[in-house]
């Protein structure tokens, strides 16, 4: 049945793209300067939607196949591997485990994938009696990040062990927040500290007083100009893609893992695509390059 | 615990304590550091060198002031270059937060020079959406900006006789934070051919490399050290003077030399006590 | 500098002291400024999100009579129902309109300046002929080598580990050159912060050089 | 109903958002426009929560009595202080004098700056700790970060040598990671966008 509300609701949209996309496609060399505004489709994007459209087929596809139960290879993240081991370390010892999910608000993918993460988190902290403390930089994230923990603990069978007041708003300011974090790293002494999601110049504040306590640290952005930091402070990394690859990966779920084969065979495509374009350029032939520019 | 280990295990506190040292005691006790000036901070230089008395030179003044100490210092030293050669000045602003930088530089630098708005410099202002702007700035100055900052129509400035478009000026320097930069490269060079160069921040440097390789850009000034590089130059042909107090990138720069010398140092240090501790084990 | 401006700057000198005592260990002096800041920041966001946020985006059109925005004061209220058990569920809404409005957003943004930009400016002509067009066969090998290395579906063995090895070479290479390049920003901050210290130092000399010397309250 | 009509909203504005990315229509623009300007509003309104959250966490440790309580009361009442001056001036305490800018300007600000420049003592410990030739990886980290911080070093007539190597480093290895990182990314974003839009991924909504 849902399946169904789905797919009567897709189905117009992309019809109806089809349809102008194809309509427009002549005009796209002729009129790419103006835009007039009685059209319904920006022939200057035609690129980005046909991609787009490849790409959401290619998920769709790896959906479908998943819940037919295909078989799904997901390569070993060692960094992913890591939350539990730390997880069951920091319970060994009875020390708290720490949680910063970035800077950024949920209108960021980064903060969303780390929610999710930590959704898995509290599911595997909440068997043994040790405080997941989330310390959060703004307000509507502390919101997601309460609802994360409590369903995580209560997916573990112990809504009870969930603390209210673990999960807390600290400020919204970058550096201020960085100093609270410090202070609760060197106060409370977590044996484990997890970053994830998007982070700034307070990266290698957190991971070097995160590591002078002497806490297991997994970190992970796609934030490239703070990975060297994680890099060098962190004892494991996940790079780019792979934070994003981490809801699928923790929750084993077959729907989530058809996404990154989806992702896979998308890339595969580009690969493909580069080397043409490659070949293509050097003997001085520029319009495939030419066509993938977005104005 | 032999020394090694010890050298290795070293309390960071002490790292702490040198690098502290270092920056404070070359902070009060700075040096003249012979810098090397790369060949890309160089062409800008020597292209202004090379101007005449009377040429227009366009600066395109994009950023905010999150990111003026590494900027400004290029601005200034250019203006300053320009006026004392008689180059004349053509400046726009492209960032939202940016006119106010450009209104600081130029009211400083032209009251040194004794140059007259409108005659020595005209600055255009501020306009939104900086594609279309460098777009129709192609065309004509006048399209997008029909009077100049300060509110006058531009065909009553004596400068702007005869300034049409990119193609009567001798070149472009955009200075900018942001993505601007790109703007520019795309749209006055790739559309209109304007001689352009760039000056970005640091942590933008290197993605701007590969135009310079292509020749879409004939210079490239990145970051504190670039802007360190052309203060460098145009004090060694005193274009501009310590005494004045106006090299604000290159005095920072023994502090720099140092700290970074004392970085690689320690790694280096590290490094030796890995190996031979090492070394022992094996022994053993 | 007046009195008052040798106060303020006083505070602030402190503060900035007591910043530094945290290089040696967590001292009382940096738990105070620590929580004093968050504190400070905390309200100083609030306030400043009400007079740039709140007043400009919604008091502001509602007096216009832009009806439309009762909406979002509706969605928002519904943040809320958080401070009740019972109705907590309706606070689902604003983060729904929230993370909806992100996500839609981000899908042809990423697509277009990520996926497509990156990758078109990758294909760039090759050859042996001169350095720039040798560097670009470098790079071509660097990108390929790399995005093989985010593949998920296979296990890094064999040719197909061996190029996953050369990307995480190229990211490592990329990433040391990061790091490399972040230390004159650093250093630039430290230097800035010993400029402002020796600075008030020396006003500070010279306000009480005149107090003394003249009894001058400035 | 408490899951579905949210998860129906989540997709709604989503395709919304998606689409007028490709629709050049002035009314696709306004709404767009308004939709950016509501999440603003929504953001406004949680930021009692945040500030409700700050407070009770504190409270609770000074009423608890638990060690360093006093710190708890700085924060409480830096908060409440700088809500005061904030809101009872009104639009005025803005304006550069005003005990608010005071206030920002020689507390946070201060705080703020010497909390960044802490960076460059933890940038020099973690270069020493970490830059060690222990392994091929860590040697090529090490090996790249020397030779781009040697450029702030005057080194003669090898300075020529290692800018030329810099410039390699920059434009041709580091050029070539931050592609094909960018693209993962591109890639991750877009298919944890789809997953959320069509209500594949949903743990980050908790349950009933």
């Amino acid at each position: 049945m849902k399946k169904l509300c789905w797919k009567i609701l897709l189905l117009p949209l992309f019809i109806y793209f089809i349809f102008f996309s194809y309509s427009l496609a002549s005009e796209t060399e002729t009129s790419a300067e103006i835009i007039s505004a009685t059209q319904w489709f920006n022939p200057q994007r035609i690129n980005v939607f046909i991609i787009l459209i490849v790409f959401f087929a290619f998920v769709l596809y790896f959906i479908q196949k998943a819940k037919k139960g295909g078989s799904l290879f997901v390569r070993r993240i060692a960094g992913l591997d890591a939350i539990e081991d730390a997880v069951g370390r920091a319970t060994e010892m009875g020390k708290p485990i720490l949680y910063i999910s970035g800077i950024e608000d949920m209108d960021n993918l980064q903060t969303v994938a780390s929610m999710i993460i930590l959704g898995n988190v509290a599911e595997m902290v909440a068997a043994y009696d040790v405080p997941l403390l989330v310390p959060v930089c703004l307000p509507f994230v502390v919101t997601v990040a309460e609802e994360a923990v409590k369903q995580g603990y209560a997916k573990a069978g112990r809504p009870e062990a969930y603390n209210r007041d673990n999960v807390r708003y600290l400020t919204s300011e970058q550096f201020a927040y960085a100093a609270g974090v410090n202070g609760i790293m060197l106060r409370e002494k977590p044996a484990a500290n997890f970053m994830f999601g998007s982070f700034y110049a307070e990266s290698l504040l957190m991971a070097e007083t995160g590591l002078s306590t002497g806490a297991i640290q997994v970190a992970g952005t796609a934030n490239i100009h703070q990975l060297p930091f994680f890099v060098v402070a962190c004892d494991f990394t996940l790079i780019g893609e792979e934070l994003f690859a981490a809801s699928a990966y923790l929750s084993r779920e077959p729907k989530l893992l058809g996404s990154l084969k989806a992702s896979d065979l998308a890339k595969f495509l580009i690969m493909v695509m580069l080397v043409l374009g490659v070949l293509l350029e050097t003997f001085g032939i520029t319009k495939f390059t030419s066509w993938f520019f977005v104005q | 615990m032999n020394f090694y280990e010890r050298m290795m295990n070293l309390d960071r506190r002490w790292i702490y304590l040198v690098i502290g040292l270092v920056v404070v005691i070359t902070a009060i006790f700075p040096f003249d550091v012979p810098l090397y000036v790369t060949p890309e901070v160089r062409s800008i230089y020597d292209y202004i060198e090379s101007l005449n008395p009377g040429d227009v030179l366009m600066i395109g003044v994009d950023y905010a002031p999150e990111v003026m100490a590494e900027l400004h210092p290029m601005t200034y030293a250019i203006s300053r270059q320009c006026f004392k050669k008689d180059v004349k000045l053509l400046l726009c602003c492209l960032h939202q937060n940016g006119p106010g930088m450009v209104e600081q530089v130029i009211s400083q630098v032209s009251k040194e020079y004794n140059k007259i708005n409108g005659v020595d410099y005209v600055y255009l202002g501020y306009k939104p959406y900086p594609g279309i702007t460098i777009l129709a700035m192609g065309q004509n100055f006048r399209i997008p900006f029909p009077e100049d900052y300060y509110g006058t129509p531009l065909d009553s400035l004596p400068m702007m006789r005869g300034l049409t478009n990119f193609d009567n000026v001798k070149a472009i320097i955009n200075i900018s934070g942001g993505s601007g930069t790109e703007l520019w490269i795309n749209f006055a060079n790739g559309r209109y051919n304007a001689k352009l160069a760039i000056g970005v921040t640091g942590v933008m440097t290197s993605d701007y490399y590969p135009f310079l390789q292509s020749g879409q850009i004939f210079g490239l000034i990145g970051g504190m050290k670039g802007a360190s590089e052309y203060e460098y130059l145009a004090e060694k042909d005193g274009y501009i003077s310590r005494a004045k107090n106006q090299l604000s990138a290159y005095k920072t720069m023994p502090i720099q030399t140092t700290s970074h010398l004392v970085v690689i140092l320690f790694i280096v240090l590290g490094n030796i006590g890995f190996f031979m501790s090492k070394k022992k084990k094996s022994r053993i | 500098m007046g009195t008052e401006e040798i106060i303020w700057n006083g505070v602030a000198a402190f503060l900035v002291l007591c910043i530094y005592t945290f290089l040696y260990k967590d001292t009382p002096l940096y738990k105070f400024a620590e929580h004093l800041v968050v504190g400070v920041s905390a309200g100083y966001f609030a306030v400043i999100l009400y007079y740039n946020g709140f007043v400009p985006k919604l008091i502001t059109p509602l007096k216009q009579g832009q009806w439309v925005y009762i909406i979002p004061a509706i969605l928002g209220m519904m943040m809320w129902t958080r401070f009740s058990k019972k109705w907590s569920w309706l606070s689902r809404f604003s983060l729904a309109f929230y993370i909806g409005s992100g996500t839609g957003f981000a899908i042809p943004l990423y697509m277009q300046n990520y996926v497509l930009r990156q990758f078109s400016s990758s294909m760039l002509p090759m050859g042996f002929s001169s350095w720039a067009l040798f560097c670009n066969i470098l790079i071509i090998i660097g990108v390929l080598s790399a995005l093989v290395y985010f593949f998920f579906s296979k296990e890094h063995t064999g040719i197909f580990g061996g190029t996953a090895k050369i990307g995480i070479w190229t990211l490592m290479i990329g990433f040391g050159a990061g790091f490399g390049l972040t230390v004159m920003g650093r250093i630039s901050l430290l230097a800035e912060r010993v400029v402002f210290l020796r600075e008030y130092l020396l006003e500070l000399k010279y306000y009480l050089y005149l107090l003394f010397k003249y009894g001058l309250p400035l | 109903m408490r899951r579905t009509l949210p998860f129906a909203l989540v997709t709604g504005v989503g395709f919304f958002m998606l689409v007028q990315y490709f629709v050049p229509k002035e009314e696709f623009e306004i709404a767009y426009e308004w939709i950016l300007d509501w999440t603003i509003v929504i953001g406004c309104f949680a930021m009692l929560l945040g500030l409700w959250s700050l407070t009770r966490v504190n409270i609770s440790k000074v009423q608890r009595k638990t060690p360093g309580w006093g710190y708890s009361l700085i924060a409480i009442a830096g908060m409440v202080f700088m809500l005061l001056v904030g809101f009872i001036p009104g639009q005025k305490s803005l304006e550069r004098g005003s005990t608010f800018m005071l206030l920002f300007e020689y507390i946070y600000i201060p705080i703020q700056a010497t909390m960044f420049s802490l960076l460059a003592f933890y940038i020099a410990s973690a270069a020493y700790r970490a830059f060690r030739a222990r392994t091929v990886l860590a040697t090529i980290l090490l090996l790249s970060a020397i030779i781009i911080m040697l450029r702030l070093v005057p080194l003669g007539p090898l300075s020529e040598i290692n800018q030329w190597l810099a410039n390699f480093i920059l434009t041709v290895p580091n050029m070539a990671a931050k592609r094909a990182f960018w693209i993962g990314v591109g890639l991750g974003v877009t298919a944890t966008s789809l997953k959320i839009l069509l209500g594949i991924e949903r743990t980050y909504m908790g349950r009933d």
